[in-house]
């Protein structure tokens, strides 16, 4: 409990240096929410003009004045106004957030559904012809780019089967499942390909370091069988890896997978803060990168916290 | 030379080994300007000409030949990637060692700094990177060892914490050993295995990441090839000419392919358990 | 009567080309029901391989069997050869007919499971039982090994009990079904001596109660003693005397046996100590190292600000006097504080409180402000594997200012040479030296400074036995020859004998008793002296019982600012006092 | 059917394969139960809903259809009427007057008046408005609202091309409360076509028809649009029947529309331009003769060809049709290196230069390409570039400063040369500072086209202004694309126009 706590206090300090890298970079990126409004047009307006867009926009002050406005915002749960949105960043923010938490969740879900079986499948048939066949199929999984997997993907289902999943307006899970489904399965497909194939890597490297302890040779002079010991002593036991490369993983995808979300035009939070950046909509930017530094961490202690579920010996505070 | 060995009498050290080989020769050719055509001169009659016994590999949008270009782009994605990966191994050694030596106070600010700059999404700290510095070769390179850099960081504090509470750590301390000598002869010289596993991972990785930021244009610039270019370039040609996505694509998994095995090679090789089975 | 289980001819090899790289070559033995076989040796011996042969477990090491047979009675009476046993046929017989314990308790049970669970299977694979039956048989089976409170403990993993309490428990789930045979895989190797006792009376007691077979895998021919009906020694894969216990023990034929015997240190209750270097020779001379009042205290650290709550005590108020030329052990069980001392003389942890005053050796020129070195216990770890051995020689020198010149080279060599290594070790690595050689170089770098005092930290415990002596050997030269102080922790009473000229026991971060080597081995006075020396096994005293105590070790934490009341000695003899509890 | 759908999920999950496809194909189908909804996607979103403000290409293509100016400019680019059913210029050309549609609402079924123009009007020149169409409408001196039909603008000098100005939806109507409300921006009221019913930004739109239009009835009872910002995933919904209208931006993804037996490719040429702007401010660019041997060395025929697939038509500075010059005539526009070479030895570069050349990623698409086939015609002559591609934003930052060597552009165009060039080529332009490039005559030849009513003698000065423009060459006009839209055969009724608008949406019908 005191852990938690402890952990805890240590994310506002985080926060604040995420905020304050990010407050300074995207504004010492050229261009500003008024050239990325007009464009070239911008160079009509005259310097009164430039100076009401300033003001409407609130990028007239200091960088620090703009900060200090923002945090104390934030102190009373205020993420500011999107200027391309002209709603609460929280607000465009959470509409977003559903998406990329589900797509995260079902990339990770095939990962771990696909990965696992076939990392103890290549651990149990190490020097076997098809356990090298696994080895190498995951290799390719994870050496391609996930912009040409879902390229091919659109390509081949579009122009040679006719079939795509619903493009553009997106359905919530609890609005239409089953179109929700649909619409996700093949970005999931896509994230989770490579995700797939890393935790076949680990769990199979996992699994043939747990094979040769000393409790599976316990285990086997008790009459375990050879799934047994698989299944119920090593796998356990081999699992502290996958969580913790799921877990990373799952920690990025929360933070939006914006190549795949671009190509599937998937509203997330990945293009969400592409747009904002583009946009230069510093307010969205802000709150979008803080909100997903936020999630990172809350995964991460969740990872933690698992470790603790998973093996007894592992307590909190340990490294 | 016994590393060498080591690694070819590895099966899948041997794949990887000569496939990294294969890589850096083609690379090394690119660079130089060794390749079958002009890789920037644009053939303009033959464009968008399917491979033949001329171009092995086809033509692309402006008539060059994709094979050189494929030779250039290799030189160009390595360099990107070995720069990188050398200058986030470097400082990641650097303040990681810091951080297990120094412990404490500063473990904690350093590792908190590496939060802030994990708990980032890494293509968007590239991107803010590259918007800042303007795109190029070295700002991809900055870029990318910036987002790599808290990964060596934990991959180097984690052993050099076990290796400072080791036994020979407390023997030098005994004689009364200097911080300097510790930190080099007995921690760091004990990280390299490690860290070369973690390096050719990383390359991987970089290769990788150098594509994706060259498909939202931020990478490298043309007529420049980069593997992740030739790559972006082909999306919307992807029907009309397949062989420029088809080429680069296979170049890139072989070339990860490459260092994965490599690295799996390294990793059984300095393995203590593998090396008592193989004494 | 057909024995239980008949070996003959057996060979098992390793690797793609297991006839070229046999490890245990045509062995053969017979067990009877309800016979004890100890199978004695040293590492690479053969004989843990030629245990695991017998349930098949090799197989999974990489190991094959390539000749001779394994004959297994079986319950109904049928023999089957275990070397042409299916897969299938072999689970059913694990655990079932076949049960076997091992070395290291704390590793050989599974971490994430309950010890419930794990004593449920068998059960369950054997016997059928589910649910609350299972959960009862379980219960019982932990009651058998006499582990209080076995209800509660069921629901307990393994990192929550000790290494004793995890062997007991192993004992269970491999007699949860009954075996008719056990195969003990050296069980108390890991273990502290008073609990190594304490679980040989168990595997005896249980042996009485159900009449099985059990085959004893042991590197300590004194350890048997108590336990075997007939003893089989083996070196390099073969078995190169075996009979009954006395014979062996009594009339050995074979020079290696004879060697175990004989060259190998053995407790012999005071009767090997050392003749030499007497502490009465000089009595005002001036102590090679004295330590007075040290005081060792980790804080323990709880809450959200991390406040310390309490202090474990590790060390509390340790004093002692070393002199030149004398050898001072400190003995105790693991967490009595006897290696944090250790550490806290070389300033390798922080001491809370005392004073420690070493006088640096007038004889010797060019001395070192360093005149404590220490030799760590294990040998692997304490060389950095990837600096060859002249760098590692030449640290001590680079670390006081000094330079790797002729003198120093010269210096190496000589050493090298004194600890019987080759000359041409220098360019080597540590990995191409054997644990033994690599202890002498341990010595040989500790020498480089020319030390007054070396501490000796469990030095020679991680040794097979007989590289044991040599190293003891070496060291009682080197001590003779360059009048070394020497303070020699360890937990082995037999090693302790051959090479202590005064012994200090030490308990829960005291010291208990100390004084003169003799007199403490053969007359311990204090209560945990007493129970420490009796718990040591020794050849004289065979088949003997011990009581079972099922005490646990006793906490060091204590709340902050606690002090312990002022030590009150009883003196016996001359250098023989013992600490007079409250 | 839902039992036919049922049993083949069930026998989906069985294998997962077919399970896959069976999702996949449920959502697949057509969204044909609302037929009269017409479903449409484009790459780039609107960026804003102020008429007034947003210039951004998406987002007036999004406001023409939910605000209306006074006039619009049809097909072929001549003005025809809009909320203004008729309109006159005084003899003197100070005066312009207009009357109103009485039937002309609101989506809120309030009726457009003349106070509505009048103060939207004040709106724009207001500098706290910060709309960048303000430049356009300097003249107004005053306005007269005699009644609420009828509206009078006083010009402080005659300008013709402030009608074509007011064609554009950046001089819409918008209600006068709206202004005092400051609402314009949120609410999005305006008397066209379409109500917005939804934003969605980045991701999509809904518009319902007005029924109330003056226009009349809509073909359709609403449109979708959809931000798919992959153009080639935008075909591939396409192929699948997801998306029955579309806005394509890259020719290379246009280019595969005629190869579906079911898909339609409009295509018109457009009054934008790509342009390699050189900087003449900049060493040596400040030399006439190295800015004509770039001129003479680049091969425009070629860079359409290779960079937009031969996609659009070579053009001089005047994209107008009416108006524009047969580009032959101009200066240069048959390559000619032996020549570019002499005028470089002339200038004293006979050893060439190195510059940079910045380019925008993405805008346009074929920014990349049209640089490097420039590059490799320019290293003929000795000129080394560098190509910089930037991200969109910081592209704007730098070609705003006037802080490149030579940058490659798609420049807007107008259907009035002079409200197209004022800000370029007249000494008071906004955007002197960068085209950095003036002389006497260009001043002179923007001024008089500016006043002069009677069109030919306007269309004799704007040809002398492409030619003496060409042949100074400021900048190397290089040729106009087209805008592309897609769409299923089964729709009829759009009509694509040069300026790109997507107003005949308005009169689209789906067939069955």
């Amino acid at each position: 409990m005191t852990y938690l706590l402890r952990r805890l206090a240590v994310f506002p300090l985080v926060l604040i240096g995420v905020s304050i890298v990010v407050f300074v970079a995207i504004r010492m990126v050229p261009g500003d929410a008024i050239t990325a409004m007009l464009g070239t047009e911008a160079g009509l307006l005259t310097p009164a003009q430039r100076e009401a867009l300033s003001v409407y926009f609130g990028i007239d002050q200091p960088w620090f004045v703009q900060y200090g406005r923002w945090l104390a915002g934030l102190l009373h749960g205020n993420l500011g106004i999107s200027s391309t949105y002209g709603k609460p960043v929280l607000e465009i923010i959470l509409e977003r957030f559903p998406l990329t938490l589900e797509l995260a969740l079902l990339s990770m879900l095939i990962a771990l559904v696909v990965g696992v079986p076939a990392g103890v499948f290549a651990a149990t048939h190490n020097e076997k012809f098809s356990g090298l066949g696994v080895r190498v199929a995951a290799m390719i999984g994870q050496s391609t780019p996930n912009f040409v997997l879902a390229l091919l993907i659109i390509y081949t289902l579009s122009a040679g089967f006719g079939v795509l999943p619903a493009m553009g307006e997106f359905s919530p899970l609890w609005q239409d499942p089953l179109r929700n489904l649909g619409q996700l399965i093949l970005p999931a497909i896509t994230l989770g390909f490579a995700f797939a194939a890393s935790v076949t890597r680990i769990s199979r490297s996992a699994m043939l370091d747990v094979l040769s302890d000393d409790y599976v040779r316990t285990a086997r002079s008790k009459g375990v069988s050879a799934r047994g010991v698989i299944w119920r002593h090593a796998l356990p036991n081999a699992l502290i890896p996958v969580v913790t490369l799921s877990g990373i993983e799952f920690g990025y995808l929360l933070g939006g997978a914006v190549i795949v979300e671009q190509i599937y035009a998937l509203p997330g939070l990945g293009r969400l803060v592409l747009d904002a950046i583009l946009q230069r909509d510093y307010a969205l930017v802000q709150g979008a990168v803080l909100f997903i530094a936020f999630n990172f961490m809350i995964v991460n202690l969740l990872v933690d916290l698992a470790y603790v579920a998973l093996d007894p010996r592992i307590r909190l505070g340990e490294q | 030379m016994r590393m060498l060995r080591a690694i070819f009498a590895h099966p899948s050290g041997r794949i990887g080994g000569f496939i990294v080989g294969l890589y850096l020769l083609l690379a090394v050719l690119g660079l130089l300007g060794l390749t079958p055509h002009n890789p920037l001169m644009q053939y303009r009659v033959d464009r968008l000409h399917a491979p033949d016994g001329t171009y092995w590999m086809g033509t692309d949008l402006f008539g060059r030949d994709v094979a050189s270009r494929l030779m250039m782009g290799i030189g160009q994605s390595f360099t990107v990637a070995f720069f990188s990966v050398a200058f986030a191994a470097l400082a990641g050694t650097v303040l990681g060692l810091a951080a297990a030596w120094f412990g404490r106070r500063w473990d904690g600010i350093v590792m908190r700094v590496m939060d802030v700059l994990l708990a980032f999404p890494a293509i968007l700290l590239a991107l803010l990177i590259v918007a800042v510095a303007g795109p190029g070769t070295w700002t991809s390179i900055v870029a990318i060892a910036i987002v790599y850099t808290p990964i060596f960081t934990r991959v180097v504090r984690g052993p050099a914490l076990s290796l400072k509470a080791r036994e020979f750590v407390d023997a030098a301390r005994t004689f009364g050993s200097s911080s300097s000598y510790i930190l080099t002869r007995h921690l760091l010289l004990n990280l390299v295995a490690p860290l070369t596993v973690q390096i050719t991972l990383a390359l991987a990785w970089a290769l990788l990441t150098e594509a994706g930021l060259s498909f939202l244009g931020l990478g490298t610039q043309p007529p420049a090839a980069s593997l992740g270019l030739m790559l972006s370039d082909s999306r919307n040609l992807m029907e009309t000419a397949p062989w420029l996505m088809i080429f680069p694509g296979l170049a890139i998994m072989i070339s990860i392919l490459g260092f994965n095995l490599l690295g799996d090679a390294l990793r059984d090789i300095f393995d203590p358990r593998m090396r008592r089975a193989i004494a | 009567m057909i024995p239980l289980l008949s070996v003959s001819g057996l060979s098992v090899g390793f690797g793609r080309t297991p006839q070229a790289s046999e490890v245990v070559r045509g062995v053969s033995f017979e067990l009877a029901d309800g016979e004890t076989l100890a199978i004695v040796g040293e590492s690479g011996s053969g004989k843990s391989v030629t245990a695991l042969s017998i349930n098949r477990l090799v197989d999974f090491g990489g190991g094959r069997i390539t000749g001779g047979s394994i004959k297994l009675r079986r319950a109904d009476g049928s023999i089957l050869d275990l070397t042409a046993a299916s897969e299938p046929q072999l689970t059913k017989i694990r655990g079932a007919e076949i049960g076997m314990i091992f070395q290291e308790p704390m590793t050989s049970l599974n971490p994430v499971l309950t010890i419930g669970t794990q004593i449920e299977e068998s059960f369950r694979l054997h016997r059928g039982l589910t649910g609350r039956q299972a959960t009862a048989a379980a219960k019982d089976a932990l009651d058998r090994v006499r582990i209080p409170d076995a209800a509660r403990r069921l629901k307990y993993t393994p990192n929550q009990l000790s290494g004793g309490m995890l062997q007991r428990v192993m004992i269970a789930t491999a007699l949860a079904c009954n075996p008719r045979l056990l195969i003990a895989d050296e069980p108390t190797t890991a273990l502290d001596v008073t609990v190594q006792a304490q679980i040989m009376a168990l595997l005896a007691e249980l042996k009485r109660e159900t009449g099985m077979s059990m085959i004893f895998i042991t590197h300590d021919i004194g350890l048997v003693a108590g336990i075997a009906d007939k003893i089989m020694v083996m070196q390099n894969g073969q078995a190169v005397e075996q009979g009954e216990l006395n014979q062996i023990l009594d009339q050995p034929h074979h020079p290696y046996t004879r060697h175990l015997l004989q060259d190998v240190p053995h407790f012999a209750s005071g009767r090997a100590t050392r003749p030499d270097g007497r502490r009465d020779r000089a009595p005002d001379a001036e102590p090679a190292l004295k330590v007075n009042d040290l005081v060792v205290r980790f804080p323990v650290k709880s809450g959200f600000f991390g406040r310390a709550t309490g202090a474990v005590h590790a060390v509390d108020g340790v004093d002692f006097d070393l002199m030149p030329g004398e050898t001072l052990a400190i003995v105790g069980e693991s967490g009595s504080g006897k290696s944090t001392t250790a550490r806290a003389v070389l300033g390798l942890v922080r001491s809370t409180r005392g004073s420690f005053s070493a006088s640096v050796r007038k004889a010797a020129a060019g001395q070192s402000a360093l005149p404590i070195q220490m030799v760590f216990q294990n040998p692997y770890a304490s060389l950095n594997p990837r600096l060859a051995i002249e760098s590692i020689l030449a640290e001590p020198i680079i670390a006081t200012g000094g330079r790797v010149d002729a003198a120093t080279r010269a210096k190496m060599a000589t050493l090298l040479k004194r600890v019987g290594l080759p000359e041409n070790s220098l360019e080597r690595y540590p990995h191409e030296f054997s644990g033994g050689q690599r202890q002498r170089l341990c010595i040989a770098r500790a020498l480089m400074l020319n030390p007054s005092v070396v501490v000796l930290d469990e030095a020679v415990s991680a040794l097979d036995v007989s590289v044991q002596a040599k190293v003891l050997e070496l060291l009682v030269d080197l001590q003779r020859e360059f009048g070394l102080a020497y303070l020699f922790i360890s937990h082995d009473m037999a090693v302790v004998e051959r090479i202590a000229h005064r012994i200090a026991v030490i308990h829960a971060g005291q010291i208990v008793e100390i004084g003169d080597a003799k007199s403490v081995l053969s007359a311990p006075k204090h209560a945990y002296t007493k129970k420490l020396i009796a718990a040591v096994p020794t050849i004289d005293r065979r088949r003997e019982h011990f009581e079972l105590d099922t005490r646990q070790v006793p906490s060091l934490v204590r709340p902050l600012g606690f002090e312990p009341g002022p030590a009150r000695w009883e003196q016996f003899g001359v250098d023989h006092r013992m600490r007079v509890e409250a | 059917m839902v039992q036919h759908l049922t049993r083949k999920l069930l026998s989906g999950m069985a294998l997962p394969g077919i399970a896959l496809a069976a999702m996949l194909g449920t959502v697949a189908v057509p969204v044909q139960a609302n037929a009269a909804t017409l479903h449409m996607a484009w790459s780039q979103d609107a960026t804003g809903l102020d008429p007034h403000k947003q210039t951004a290409f998406s987002s007036l293509r999004l406001l023409e259809l939910i605000y209306e100016p006074l006039v619009r400019v049809d097909a072929s680019l001549q003005i025809v009427p809009a909320i203004a059913t008729s309109w006159q210029f005084s003899q003197d050309g100070k005066e312009l007057t207009f009357k109103l549609d009485p039937k002309a609402k609101y989506h809120n079924g309030a009726a457009v008046t003349s106070a509505d123009v009048k103060a939207s009007f004040e709106r724009i020149p207001d500098e706290k408005t910060g709309a960048a169409a303000r430049a356009n409408f300097l003249s107004i001196a005053s306005i007269d609202t005699p009644d609420p039909v009828t509206v009078v603008f006083h010009l402080s000098q005659p300008d013709v091309p402030i009608l074509t100005a007011m064609s554009d939806v950046n001089a819409a109507i918008v209600p006068a409360g709206e202004i005092t409300a400051g609402s314009v921006g949120t609410k999005a009221i305006g008397s066209g076509p379409f109500k917005l019913d939804k934003w969605d930004p980045n991701a999509r739109e809904v518009l319902s028809a007005n029924k109330d239009w003056a226009g009349g009835a809509t073909g359709v009872d609403g449109i979708e649009i959809s931000v798919l910002p992959d153009e080639t995933a935008i075909l591939a919904a396409m192929r699948t029947k997801q998306i029955e209208f579309a806005l394509l931006n890259d020719p290379l993804v246009a280019t595969l529309v005629p190869q579906e037996a079911s898909l339609q490719l409009n295509r018109v040429p457009v009054l934008a331009y790509h342009v390699l702007q050189l900087n003449p401010s900049r060493k040596p660019m400040t030399e006439l003769k190295v800015r004509q041997a770039i001129s003479c060395a680049i091969d425009r025929q070629e860079v359409l060809d290779t960079a937009s697939l031969g996609e659009g038509k070579v053009t001089g500075p005047l994209t107008i049709p009416s108006l524009a010059t047969d580009p032959s005539q101009l200066f240069c526009y048959k390559r000619d290196v032996e020549k570019a070479k002499q005028l470089m030895s002339e200038a004293g570069y006979a050893d060439g230069f190195s510059a940079t050349v910045i380019g925008a990623t993405g805008e346009p698409p074929t920014a990349a390409a049209e640089a490097q086939v420039i590059q490799s015609q320019l290293a003929e002559i000795g000129v080394k570039l560098d190509i910089k591609m930037m991200e969109l934003n910081v592209y704007v930052d730098a070609w705003l400063k006037g802080d490149f060597d030579m940058a490659i552009a798609l420049n807007g165009g107008r259907a009035d040369p002079y409200t197209m060039y004022n800000r370029y080529w007249t000494k008071a332009g906004n955007l002197q500072k960068v085209a950095n490039y003036i002389d006497d005559t260009l001043d002179s030849q923007m001024q008089q086209g500016r006043t002069e009513t009677d069109p030919a003698k306007r269309k004799a000065i704007f040809a002398e202004f492409e030619k003496h423009l060409a042949e100074v060459s400021p900048w190397i006009w290089l040729y106009t694309s087209y805008s592309y839209t897609a769409q299923q055969k089964n729709i009829a009724g759009f009509v694509p126009t040069p300026t790109g608008t997507l107003f005949s949406l308005s009169k689209v019908t789906i067939q069955q």
